[in-house]
């Protein structure tokens, strides 16, 4: 499918088959990994951290929630960075990288769209509100990297297809940090940061660290399907490369 | 210099085909028209002028901006002359700033106009200061122009088309209308000008930023 | 000036348009390419114009690999495309001051009006393009790509369209433009013509060069023997 | 009969265009969502949702068919297609019908997408019997569908496209768009039968008077 | 079957493309028109074909004259021209079907491998009109035309962007249709090809017709000289 592969050194492929055998297994482990450590989350979300006073026993969603969220972000990040790097160095890997990050992003994101308006059904008394900037800009931005994967394959030519893609994802990232700001700029429902505020953590030590927990855990999660989702990638590139005839000299 | 040479001529190129055809700048702004006759139509009665004003204006030109970009390489394609300008000493930015800048004609008379239509529409005694306003919507039509231009190319090579518009620039554009409208209502609500700056001058950021990142990817998407 | 190609290959997906060329241009001289339909012919050229990067291999000018986006490049080429290229609703002048003005050409009118005559159409100046004629527009088309007197011409079946009277006009520009310097890639199912106005003939199938040889060992019919499953892409 | 199966082949390979690109439809839609969103953003704390909702989903489908509508042609004349469509002996008015029928299918899409995603942007509890609004949103389709065809052979074909005509059917849905807003703000409002089908007939009488002015100007539209 | 017209003309505004033509194509034959580009050959052929009332004059088939919006004359009617008139994003085979099913056929899918066989291109029908080179869709586009086995063709350049074996195929199949109730109209720029299949040759220029004689009588070096003033639009 994509000859540029064949170019060598520059245009990736470096990930033979042997290598991406054991990249296989590094991700297979991390995203165990990942999925242990979150059901050791939830484990302490049920029987150990405290109930938050003001919320009573819904506020423990927060421990996906929040965790789920960053992962998203960083997915989305990477999968800009990945896009950015295609650009300009033309790079095969960016692409495969990128197109990894991006469905690791929808999955994430996912997770938070579910967790977001379960928690606000029972916080706010309604599962979304669409005067919040925040929960727009999530929805948005899943929305971006829907239509990363809908324009690749809406192009006629397969080249053109990856580069429209990848400047969508560079745009899709740009709406983060307003993401972030989001809730401390405007008045809104959305609860203000809670860890990454410049007063420091304003959290009881127990829900610190069962968040930092899950953190861990959703970080791990994300690297091994990362890892996982570029070898595949790499994998299937590869074949349609070489399952190809020789002279395929045009059509048919 | 030659840059801006470049730019220059890409632009009255460009405008020059427009009016002599003038179909869309006429099809935008009698879009405008209806919406705002729409908007009156169904909220007149309900609500004072000035608290929705500024939303209205926003989603107006957004929405007649967006409908218009799609067309902005259709000369180029007609018959092919878009890959003769791509093939041509002309730098990617050049022609990514000539074409945003034959954009933003549309999108500003589109905007003046829809403002226009508003205050009459809508009886508003007291829009406020027209120098405020233009403050506020010429970064907003120079955002939207930008974004249009560089959208409007993919979805010229989509076979989603146009409508694939709207998702793709959601992350770029809703920041810019959300602060936008938010400016805008508080000069509808004549509030003095140190209320203003603060979302004025976030505005030229990212319609600054907008333009920036657009000419920076142009190139990627046209370089086979 | 000289163009070579090394190990061209571009892929449209799956498909392998050019599939690992090897050509050479020398100085002052006129390659013709040929081939049957889907053989190539348009891709190789918009590989070797720099239009398109290559999948592999290099496109070396004057023993530099050449780089699309290089102004200075671009300054030096000239195409003739299958579409014209025209801004349908602008005049003929307006399209090729235009052009002339993007080349950055000091006196466009002037070199517009010139090469307006090289093709025979200088009447045309005031008219738009969307109310020419085929071949009118052709042409008009030619001019463009003459204006700016590019150093290295890329003609994708140019004389498609033109009564025999253009033809004959644009070899004779041709023949004409010839000079240390300078060099043409013709694509063209004119056999005949293409075989009158070359040095070199390079015959292209299934995206792979069948024959690369001098001008004077060639002959038409043997050519198109070349091109069987012509039109068939596989 | 034969003419049912012209009628029949040509949305059939209208539908199939648009259907191979995979998302036109899903990205019209999304079209609907960006302006439900901006609706409900600007206006959601002022005025409660029943009371607006009609006009704003009016409005919306009317943007959103029109802006769909303008690409109607464009297959038709990225080759020369039409001329050879208009050159079969296929009579004018199946082609018209064709024509409409598949621009029918994404705007009585996006006509129950829009009206699904208002009531859930406005929080709008009951919004009223589905079968009243779709019996005022068919008729309403099927003239927007009709005229959006009508405009886009207009705004494409080069020597129309020059005038003021695309502009001019802007305003020509007034009616449509009016009527309709009144009919459904009244299914909104929960309003009996009988204060409904004063509009709804009137729609549907405006909706055959759009396809047959439609059917029989094509003609002059597309002769030479 | 016949085809005539009288005293045609047809004019864009002030420019009258066709200016007072009389034709007359006798049946079972092949009326090749040439002319100088701008001549009004494409204008002349939207007149003969219906698609376009002509401002004067009439076109005569059969004794009658023909009404461009009566169904039985589209169906006998089959028309190449510059441009393809494929729906790009369909394919190949879809397209055909597209038109095989608006013309009414029956079998629809059976004529559109057989055209698709006749023009020598049998193995692009699963793919989209996107993709395909110049001279593919050219070929399609011959298919097409050629689908519901029309009684009259007007061909606009049909050689154009076909490699030789392209041609020779058309050819052949001109030739193989050929027969009592038929008609063939070819405007082409390529003289040596047009006299080979024409019984009878028009020259128009500037809307005129300058010569109309029997093939026999004509040589192509003697008709270019009628071709003066060529590419000047008025
Ligand atoms: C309804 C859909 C929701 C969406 C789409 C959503 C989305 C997000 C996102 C994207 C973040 C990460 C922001 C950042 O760190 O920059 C976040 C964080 C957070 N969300 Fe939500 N959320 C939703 C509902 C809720 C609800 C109902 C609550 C609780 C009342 C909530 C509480 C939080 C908290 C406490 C954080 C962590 C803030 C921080 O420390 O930065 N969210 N949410
Ligand atoms: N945009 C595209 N996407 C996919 N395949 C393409 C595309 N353009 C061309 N091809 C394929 O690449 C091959 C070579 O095409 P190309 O246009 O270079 O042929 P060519 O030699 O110029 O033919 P012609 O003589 O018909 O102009 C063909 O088989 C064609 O189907
Ligand atoms: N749409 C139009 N509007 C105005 N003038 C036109 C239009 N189309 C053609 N003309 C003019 O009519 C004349 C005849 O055009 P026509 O296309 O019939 O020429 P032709 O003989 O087919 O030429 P060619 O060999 O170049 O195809 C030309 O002078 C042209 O400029
Ligand atoms: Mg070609
Ligand atoms: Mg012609």
């Amino acid at each position: 499918m994509h000859a540029q592969e064949a170019t060598g050194p520059r245009h990736g492929m470096r990930i033979g088959h042997g290598n991406g055998g054991r990249l296989a297994y590094l991700g297979f482990g991390l995203a165990a990994a990942g999925v242990a450590t979150i059901l050791l989350v939830h484990w302490l979300v049920a029987f150990w951290v405290p109930t938050e006073a003001a919320q009573g026993v819904v506020q423990r969603i927060f421990y996906i929630h929040v965790p789920a969220a960053w992962a998203c972000f960083l997915a989305a990040t990477v999968a800009g960075l990945a896009s950015a790097a295609y650009l300009w160095l033309e790079d095969e890997r960016g692409d495969m990288a990128a197109v990894a990050a991006a469905e690791a992003a929808l999955v994430f994101g996912a997770i938070v769209l579910l967790t977001g308006p379960l928690w606000g059904r029972i916080a706010w008394g309604a599962y979304w509100d669409w005067g919040e900037l925040r929960l727009t800009l999530t929805l948005l931005l899943w929305f971006s990297y829907l239509g990363y994967f809908l324009i690749r394959g809406s192009v006629a030519d397969p080249r053109k297809g990856k580069r429209f893609a990848a400047v969508v994802a560079i745009i899709g990232v740009l709406s983060i940090p307003l993401n972030h700001v989001s809730v401390v700029w405007f008045r809104s429902l959305h609860p203000e940061p809670v860890v990454f505020n410049p007063e420091g953590p304003s959290l009881p030590g127990e829900m610190l660290a069962t968040l930092l927990t899950s953190l861990a855990g959703f970080m791990m999660l994300f690297l091994g399907l990362f890892t996982i989702r570029y070898v595949i990638e790499n994998h299937l590139r590869h074949r349609n490369r070489t399952s190809q005839p020789d002279n395929s000299g045009a059509l048919t | 210099m030659t840059s801006l040479r470049w730019i220059g001529v890409i632009a009255w190129k460009d405008l020059r085909a427009e009016f002599r055809s003038g179909g869309r700048i006429a099809a935008m702004i009698s879009f405008s028209v209806l919406a705002c006759f729409l908007f009156s139509f169904s909220l007149g009665s309900l609500v004072a002028g000035r608290d929705v004003a500024a939303g209205l204006l926003w989603l107006t030109v957004l929405l007649a901006s967006i409908s218009g970009a799609g067309r902005t390489f259709d000369a180029e394609e007609e018959d092919g002359a878009f890959r003769h300008l791509l093939l041509s000493p002309v730098s990617r930015h050049a022609i990514f700033l000539g074409k945003a800048a034959a954009n933003l004609v549309p999108v500003t008379l589109v905007a003046a106009f829809t403002l226009f239509a508003l205050t009459l529409f809508f009886r508003i005694a007291a829009p406020g200061s027209v120098a405020l306003h233009a403050a506020i919507l010429l970064p907003g039509a120079i955002g939207l122009a930008a974004a249009g231009t560089l959208f409007g190319l993919i979805s010229r090579h989509s076979s989603l088309g146009d409508s694939l518009l709207p998702a793709l620039t959601f992350p770029a554009l809703v920041p810019l209308v959300f602060f936008g409208a938010t400016a805008s209502s508080r000069v509808f609500l004549d509030r003095p000008w140190a209320e203003i700056s603060g979302p004025a001058r976030l505005l030229w950021g990212i319609a600054i930023g907008v333009v920036a990142v657009g000419a920076l990817l142009f190139r990627y998407l046209t370089d086979d | 000036m000289t163009l070579a190609a090394r190990n061209l290959v571009c892929s449209y997906g799956p498909t392998r348009a050019v599939d690992g060329v090897d050509l050479e241009v020398a100085d002052d001289s006129i390659l013709a390419v040929f081939g049957p339909n889907g053989a190539g012919k348009t891709t190789l050229l918009k590989a070797l114009s720099g239009e398109r990067t290559p999948d592999e291999g290099v496109v070396v000018a004057d023993g530099k690999a050449i780089r699309g986006s290089d102004p200075e490049w671009r300054c030096r080429v000239g195409l003739v495309s299958h579409r014209t290229g025209l801004y349908m609703k602008l005049t003929v002048m307006e399209n090729l001051l235009f052009f002339g003005v993007l080349h950055g050409l000091a006196k466009a009118a002037l070199a517009a009006e010139e090469a307006l005559a090289a093709v025979g159409a200088p009447e045309l100046a005031r008219h738009r393009a969307e109310v020419l004629s085929h071949g009118q527009r052709q042409r008009v088309a030619l001019a463009r790509t003459l204006l700016h007197d590019p150093d290295i011409l890329f003609l994708d079946e140019p004389f498609s369209g033109l009564d025999p009277n253009g033809a004959e006009a644009l070899e004779a520009v041709l023949r004409e433009r010839r000079s240390p310097g300078r060099i043409v890639v013709l694509v063209t199912h004119d056999l005949r013509r293409g075989l009158r106005l070359a040095d070199r003939v390079v015959v292209l199938r299934r995206g792979r060069k069948v024959l690369d040889d001098d001008r004077a060992e060639c002959e038409a019919e043997a050519l198109v023997g070349l091109f069987t499953d012509s039109g068939s892409p596989a």
